[in-house]
C-alpha cells in the first residue's frame, strides 16, 4: 500500500543513488513532500535474474538491473504484470580487457583465445560482443565470437585473468572489475561499450510492475524525485559520494579506485536513458525480444517520457 | 452297573475351551523360487493350562507353526485361532521367545531388555517393573550382569535374559522356541523348574520347541510329533504326570525316540 | 499382519495395487494433479506454469532446441564425475577401513570439505585444471566424495561382527576383505549413499553449470536452463528440471530399484 | 588382531597415539602443511592465498567485519532450517515405515525432487515466501528432507528381522514402534543421515544466500564471502570458508562423534 | 626286571608336539564399565588328533578360549601358541564353527557360503569346490536347500551349513562352539558321527565345545572342565576310546556332572 517501498539493488558503484537515498534519508523527505510517510526495506541480491524473479513474485517493488533484463522482463510481461522502466540507472563503459598483447581488436582474436562474459548468449556484455561482431563482419555473423566466449562470473573472470592460470585471455568486464584489471601492467583494453553503441550509454535501469505504480502513486513520484536528487548531489559531490559508497557498502576498495571511477566524466546517473534502442532493436533482430519496441519510451514509464532519451 | 472303557491314553485331559487352536494349518513362504510349503495341515488344540511341545527334525516348520501363533505369518490355509478369535496379528497376551540370539535389543541393557514389555505392554510403574525384571534375572542366574548391553553377554546369557523378559510378562499364553538350547545342564534344569513353575501359578498356556526329547517329556503335557519337512502331523502323545527318572518316564522318551527315527535303530547311536 | 512373506490370494484390486509400478504411477497423476491445480491458483505462469505449458515447452525445446542433446552433455559429464568419484570414494573407506590413522583422517576430512558449497571450490578449480570439462568433474567429486563416504563408512562399521570375524578367519585381509566380506555386508548403505550422491552429483552439477557456464556452442542441461531462465521462459525452466526429474526417476526405478531387488532384498537384507 | 575389544598395556607413545583428538589433530595439521605448500608453490595469492595470509585475514575479519555475527546469522538460520527439515522428514519416514502406499510416494519424491538444484526452487520459495528467511529454511529443507529421508529408510528397512518382530509381540504398532524400535536399531544409519543433511545444509545455505543477499543488513557468511569475492579479496574468502570448516568440525567432533559415543558404539552396533 | 607302574588315567597320550597350547591364558574384555575379566589363567594342550572338549557353566568363557585360540582376541595374560609360535592373528589352518546363527553370509546361498572359503583360502577350482560342497552339503541333509539364502533356512539348517562349511575346509585344528545345539536328536548323531570320521582321517585336531556331557564324551578323547564366571579350570579327564552306551560311558558321564555341579545332586533333576 501507499507508503512501504521495498527496494533492491546489486552489490556494486553503479548502484550509488540508493545508497545516496537510503544514507541522507531521501525517501522520508521527499515523501514527507507528498504528505506520506514512507517506510523503506531494502534488500541486495546477486544478480539480474534473482532481481527479475523477486519483482515478479511480489516480494520486492522497485529493482535495479541492467538494460539486457529489463528488456527481458518487459517483453515478457506485455499484457500482464506490464514491467517498465521508471528512470535510468547508471550509464558506464564495460570494457573488453585483455591479457593477450596481440589483441589489438576483436579481430586479432585466435582459436586459443577466451573471451569471458558473465553469461554466454544472454548478458549484456554477450550481447554487446555480438552488436560488435555484427558490425565488423555484417549482421549475419553477428555470433562470429560466441565460440570463443565463456560464461564466468566477473569476480572469477578478473581473477583469472590477473593470475594468468586459467585458459582466460579476454574478459568483458565491469566496473569496478575492470579498474581493478586494468591496473595491472599485462592488461589492456580492446574495446569497450560506448564505442559499440556509438557514444554514452546506459547500462543499468530502474524498474517496477504497472500495479505498483498506479497503486502508489506519490510513493512512486517521491520515489523519482528522491532518485534524481541523489543523482544530481553524487555528480555535484564525487568525493562525498565515494565516501558514502565505503560507508553504507563497508567496501574494503580503495577510496581512490572509486574517487577515479566516480569522477571519469564518462560515469554517470543522468535519469534519462542514453542509447537503448540500438540494444532494444538489436535483441529483437536475433530474436531474443518477441516484440520490437518503437522507442525507448515503450519500455519507460511516462515518467520520463519528456527527456530527450535515445 | 456299565464298565467304563480304559481312557485311551494318546486322549489328552480337556480342562476348557481351546485357549489355541489350529485346524488343517498350512504355511507357505513366498520365495524367489515360488512358494515354499513349511508346514502341511497341521491340527492342534490347547486348552488352558496346557503345555504342548513340537518335537521334529530340524528344518520340519517347527519355528514356522510357532511364528504363525505369534500372529506373524498368515496361514495359506486352515485356521489357527486364539480363545475360538482367528489370529489376526501379534500382541502381548502371546509372548515369544525367539530361537535367535539376536532377539535382545541391543541398545537396551540387560535390566532394561526385561523392563521394557513390562513397562511398554504391561504399562507398570518404572519402579515396579524395575523390582520384578530384576527378580527375573536373578532367577535365570544373571544379577551380576543387569547392566551389561547384549554385546557384552555370553550366547546362553543371551537367551537367559530373553526367558527372563518372557517370563516376567506373566503372558496367558507362551511361546517358546528352543529356550534352553544354548544352556548348560545345571542351568537348563534350573531353568525348566522355574518355568514349569511360573506357567503352574499363573494358569497359562504353553507352546513349546524343543530338539531335547526328555526335555519334551518334562515339560509338556502333550507332545505333539512332526514328520520331516515339510512338517506334517505324525501323531500326538499325552505325557502329563511322568516324573523324571522314573521308568514311565523313560519308557515314554523311548517310545518317542522311536516315534520320530523310526529308522535310527540301525543307525549307530 | 505382513511382517512376514507370506502367501494369499487376494482380490483383483488387491492384486494390481500389489504392483509397485501402478503404485508409483498413482503418485505421480496425484503429484501432476497437485501442480496442476497449484499452478491454477496461482495464475501467475511467469513464475509458475502450468504442467501442461510445460508439457508443450518440453515437447518443443525437444523439437527445436536439442534438449536431449543437452540432456545427454550433462548426462555423459556426470557420469563420468560420479565414476571417477566412487572410484576414489571406495579406495579412500577401504583404506579407512583397514587401517584407523586413515579412518580418522577421512573422517576429519569429510567433516570439514562436505559442507563447502562446490561455488567455493571453482576458483580452485579453474587454478587446476582450466575453464573445462574437468573442473566440472572435480566439482562433481567433491559432490559425491564425501556424503558418499560417510554413508559407506557407517555401512562398514555396521557390519555384524560375527561376518566380520567369518571373513579373516579365512585369512581374508585388506583389500580383499574388504570387496568380499565389508561391502556385500554393507549393500545396503552403500546403495544409499550411492542415492544420495548420484541426487547431489545433478545438483550440484546443474548448479556448476550455471555459475560456469560452458564454453559456448556445448551447454549442457544447467546451461539450458540458466539460458531460459535468463530470458524468463519460466515454462522452458520447468521443463529442464523435469527432464531432471524424469532422469531421477528412470534411474531410481530403473537402476537402483533393480540391483536392490536382485541383492539385497533378495537376501534379507532389506525388507 | 584387533578384531575385537581387548585390553593391553601399551608403550607411552602408542597411548598418546591412542588418543583421537590427537590423532584428528595430527591429521588438521598435515592439512596444513599441504595447504601452505601448495599456495608457497603455486604463488598466486589471488587465487590460492597462503594458510598464514588467510588465518591473517579471519582476525581481521572478525575484529573489523563482525565475521562471527555473519556467522551466527547464517548458522541461525540452518539450525531453524534443519530442525524443521528433520521433524518433517521424520514425520515422512514415520509413515512411510507404517504404510506402503506412503512408502511408495517416499521413494518416488525423493528419486524426483533430490536431483533437483536448490537454485530451480529459488522462483517459488520466493513466489510463495517472499525475500526472507522462509525463503532460504525452503530452501534448507529441500537440501535435507531427501538424503535424511533416504538415510532413514534404508536404515528402517534393515531392522534384523528379529527385533522388529520384538517389537511387534509387544503390541507395539504406528509411531511407537517407530519410536521404540525402529529408531534406535536404525540409529546408525540415521546418524550418518543426519551428517550428510547437516553438511548439505550448509552448502545449501552458502550457496543460497550468495543468490539471495540479504534483506535489511544482516547478510551471513555466504553474503560475507560473495562481498569480498566481489571484491577480489581472496584470503577474506578463504577465511570465509574456514569459518564453514571450523564450525563443520566442531559439530562433528562435538555432537555427532559424543551421540555416537554415547550410543551405537556404546551398543556395539557400531565397530 | 622293573615293574611298570599303571598309566594314570586322567594323564593323556600325547602322540606329539603340543598342536595348539595355552599357558596361563587370562582374558579380558574393555568394556564401559572396565576391565572384564573372562578367562583367568587357564592352561592347555591339544597334540595333533587330540580332540578336546570345553565344558562349562553358561558364561564362563568358552567361547572366548576359542575366540583367542582363533586369533581374535589377543591374550590379557599368559601365552597361546599353535605349534610352538605364539597366535597373532586368524588364519584358514584354524577354521571356526560360531555360536551364533548369523555366521553364514547372507548374500550367499547354502552352496555359495560352503564353497567360499574353499576357493578363496583352499585356492580350489570353482568346479572342485562345487563338488566338495555339495558333498558336505549332503552329509548335513542339505541337498534340497542348496540355492537357499540363509534367511529362508531354518535355524537348525543354518547351523548345518556352517558346519559343512567347516569340515569341508579339512582344516589342522577345527574350532567348534556348539555346532550341534540347534539339531534334533538323530540329526545330531550323525553329524557327530561324521564329524569324528572326518576328524579321524584328516588326523585335525579339535577343540570342541558343549553343554551336552554325553557329547563331551563321545566327541572329546579328553575334557577340560571350567569353573564358572570367570572361567578357571576345575580339572582335566581323559575319556578316550569309551563307547556309548557302555557302562563305563555313563559312569564317566555321572562322575563329569558330578565334577561339574557338586552342588546339583541336592537339585531336583
Ligand atoms: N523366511 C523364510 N523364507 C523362506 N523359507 C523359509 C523361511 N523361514 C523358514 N523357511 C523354510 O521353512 C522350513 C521350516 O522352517 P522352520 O524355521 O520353521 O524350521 P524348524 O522346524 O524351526 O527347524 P529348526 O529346528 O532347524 O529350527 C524350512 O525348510 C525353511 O527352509
Ligand atoms: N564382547 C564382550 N564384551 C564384554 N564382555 C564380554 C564380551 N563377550 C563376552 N563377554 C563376557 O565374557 C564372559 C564369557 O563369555 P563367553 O561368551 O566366553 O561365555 P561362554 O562360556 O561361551 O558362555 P555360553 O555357554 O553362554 O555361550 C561372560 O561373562 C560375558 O559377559
Ligand atoms: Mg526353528
Ligand atoms: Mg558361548
Amino acid at each position: 500500500a501507499e507508503g512501504t517501498i521495498r527496494l533492491v539493488e546489486q552489490p556494486g558503484i553503479s548502484y550509488l543513488p540508493f545508497h545516496v537515498i537510503r544514507d541522507q534519508g531521501l525517501l522520508d523527505r521527499h515523501g514527507a513532500a507528498k504528505g506520506i510517510e514512507i517506510t523503506s526495506e531494502w534488500a541486495q541480491l546477486s544478480g539480474g535474474a534473482a532481481t527479475n524473479d523477486a519483482l515478479l513474485s511480489g516480494s520486492v517493488d522497485i529493482v535495479a538491473a541492467g538494460v539486457g533484463p529489463l528488456l527481458t522482463i518487459w517483453d515478457r510481461t506485455r499484457g500482464a504484470q506490464n514491467v517498465r522502466g521508471i528512470v535510468a540507472g547508471a550509464q558506464f563503459p564495460f570494457a573488453l580487457v585483455t591479457n593477450n598483447p596481440k589483441v589489438k581488436s576483436i579481430a586479432d582474436f585466435g582459436p586459443d583465445d577466451r573471451i569471458a562474459v558473465p553469461s554466454v548468449g544472454v548478458s549484456v556484455q554477450a550481447r554487446t560482443l555480438q552488436f560488435a561482431a555484427a558490425k565488423l563482419w555484417g549482421a549475419e555473423n553477428f555470433q562470429k565470437l560466441d565460440e570463443l566466449t565463456v560464461s564466468l562470473p566477473h569476480p572469477d573472470a578478473t581473477q583469472a585473468l590477473l593470475s594468468r592460470s586459467g585458459t582466460i585471455t579476454a574478459h568483458f568486464s565491469n566496473s569496478p572489475f575492470q579498474q581493478l584489471a586494468l591496473a595491472d601492467n599485462g592488461i589492456h583494453q580492446v574495446l569497450d561499450s560506448f564505442e559499440v553503441y556509438g557514444g554514452p550509454t546506459t547500462s543499468i535501469i530502474i524498474y517496477t510492475t504497472e500495479a505498483f505504480r498506479e497503486k502508489n502513486p506519490l510513493t512512486y513520484a517521491a520515489f523519482v524525485d528522491a532518485y534524481s536528487e541523489a543523482a544530481a548531489w553524487i555528480a555535484e559531490n564525487p568525493e562525498a559520494a565515494a565516501d558514502t559508497y565505503i560507508r553504507v557498502t563497508g567496501s574494503k576498495l580503495d577510496r581512490d579506485l572509486i574517487l577515479s571511477i566516480l569522477s571519469d566524466d564518462r560515469f554517470s546517473f543522468d535519469p534519462t536513458p542514453r542509447n537503448t534502442e540500438a540494444l532494444a532493436h538489436f535483441l529483437h533482430d536475433v530474436g531474443a525480444l518477441k516484440n520490437r519496441p518503437e522507442s525507448w519510451r515503450d519500455y519507460f514509464f511516462e515518467t520520463i517520457h519528456d527527456r530527450p532519451g535515445s | 452297573m456299565t464298565v467304563l472303557s480304559p481312557k485311551p491314553l494318546a486322549e489328552p485331559v480337556r480342562t476348557g475351551p481351546a485357549v489355541l487352536s489350529a485346524r488343517d494349518l498350512t504355511l507357505v513362504y513366498r520365495t524367489e523360487a515360488g512358494a515354499h510349503l513349511a508346514v502341511d495341515r497341521v491340527s492342534l488344540d490347547l486348552a488352558e493350562g496346557e503345555r504342548l511341545v513340537l518335537l521334529g527334525p530340524s528344518g520340519c516348520g517347527k519355528s514356522t507353526i510357532l511364528k504363525a501363533a505369534a500372529g506373524f505369518l498368515k496361514p495359506a490355509g486352515g485356521t489357527i485361532a486364539l480363545r475360538g478369535r482367528p489370529v489376526t496379528g501379534p500382541g502381548p497376551d502371546r509372548i515369544v521367545v525367539f530361537q535367535e540370539f539376536d532377539q535382545l535389543l541391543p541398545w537396551k541393557t540387560a535390566l532394561d531388555n526385561v523392563m521394557f514389555p513390562l513397562v511398554r505392554a504391561r504399562n507398570l510403574p518404572r519402579t515396579e517393573a524395575r523390582a520384578q525384571a530384576e527378580e527375573a534375572l536373578e532367577r535365570v542366574g544373571l544379577t551380576r550382569a543387569l547392566h551389561q548391553y547384549p554385546h557384552e553377554l555370553s550366547g546362553g546369557m543371551k537367551q537367559r535374559v530373553a526367558i527372563a523378559r518372557a517370563l516376567a510378562m506373566r503372558p496367558e499364553v507362551l511361546l517358546m522356541d528352543e529356550p534352553f538350547a544354548a544352556l548348560d545342564a545345571l542351568t537348563r534344569a534350573r531353568l525348566q523348574a522355574d518355568l514349569l513353575r511360573v506357567v503352574e501359578e499363573a494358569r497359562a498356556t504353553l507352546l513349546f520347541v524343543t530338539h531335547s526329547i526328555e526335555e519334551a517329556v518334562l515339560i509338556g503335557t502333550r507332545l505333539h510329533l512332526l514328520s520331516a519337512h515339510p512338517g506334517r502331523t505324525l501323531t500326538t502323545r499325552d505325557v502329563a504326570g511322568l516324573t523324571p527318572g522314573t521308568p514311565a518316564f523313560t519308557r515314554e522318551a523311548k517310545v518317542v525316540h522311536d516315534l520320530l527315527f523310526p529308522q535310527a535303530e540301525a543307525a549307530d547311536v | 499382519m505382513s511382517d512376514l512373506p507370506l502367501l494369499h490370494s487376494p482380490s483383483l484390486l488387491a492384486r494390481v495395487w500389489e504392483n509397485q509400478i501402478v503404485r508409483r504411477l498413482a503418485v505421480l497423476s496425484l503429484l501432476g494433479l497437485a501442480w496442476e491445480l497449484a499452478a491454477l491458483w496461482q495464475n501467475n505462469p511467469i513464475m509458475l506454469p502450468r504442467l501442461t505449458t510445460t508439457l508443450a515447452a518440453l515437447a518443443e525445446a525437444v523439437r527445436d532446441e536439442r534438449l536431449l542433446g543437452a540432456a545427454w552433455v550433462s548426462l555423459s559429464v556426470l557420469l563420468k564425475g560420479y565414476g571417477l568419484a566412487l572410484a576414489i570414494a571406495l579406495a579412500l573407506v577401504a583404506l579407512a577401513a583397514a587401517n584407523r590413522f586413515a579412518r580418522d583422517a577421512l573422517q576429519t576430512l569429510t567433516a570439514m570439505f562436505n559442507p563447502l558449497p562446490a561455488i567455493a571450490l571453482l576458483p580452485l578449480a579453474l587454478l587446476w585444471f582450466g575453464l573445462n570439462e574437468q573442473s566440472l568433474i572435480f566439482v562433481l567429486c567433491h559432490a559425491v566424495i564425501w556424503p558418499f563416504a560417510l554413508a559407506a563408512l557407517q555401512g562398514f562399521e555396521s557390519v555384524p561382527e560375527t561376518q566380520r570375524l567369518v571373513g579373516r578367519n579365512y585369512g581374508l585381509r585388506g583389500p580383499t576383505f574388504v570387496a568380499l566380506i565389508l561391502t556385500p555386508a554393507a549393500l545396503p548403505s552403500l546403495l544409499s549413499g550411492l542415492k544420495i550422491g548420484w541426487a547431489f552429483a545433478w545438483r550440484t552439477l546443474i548448479a556448476a553449470e550455471l555459475v560456469f557456464g560452458v564454453s559456448s556452442g556445448t551447454g549442457g542441461l544447467g546451461w539450458f536452463i540458466f539460458r531460459n531462465r535468463n530470458e524468463l521462459y519460466t515454462d522452458k525452466v520447468f521443463a529442464g528440471l523435469l527432464v531432471v526429474i524424469l532422469i531421477g526417476l528412470i534411474v531410481e526405478l530403473g537402476v537402483f530399484r533393480t540391483i536392490e531387488n536382485r541383492t539385497v532384498r533378495r537376501w534379507g537384507m532389506l525388507k
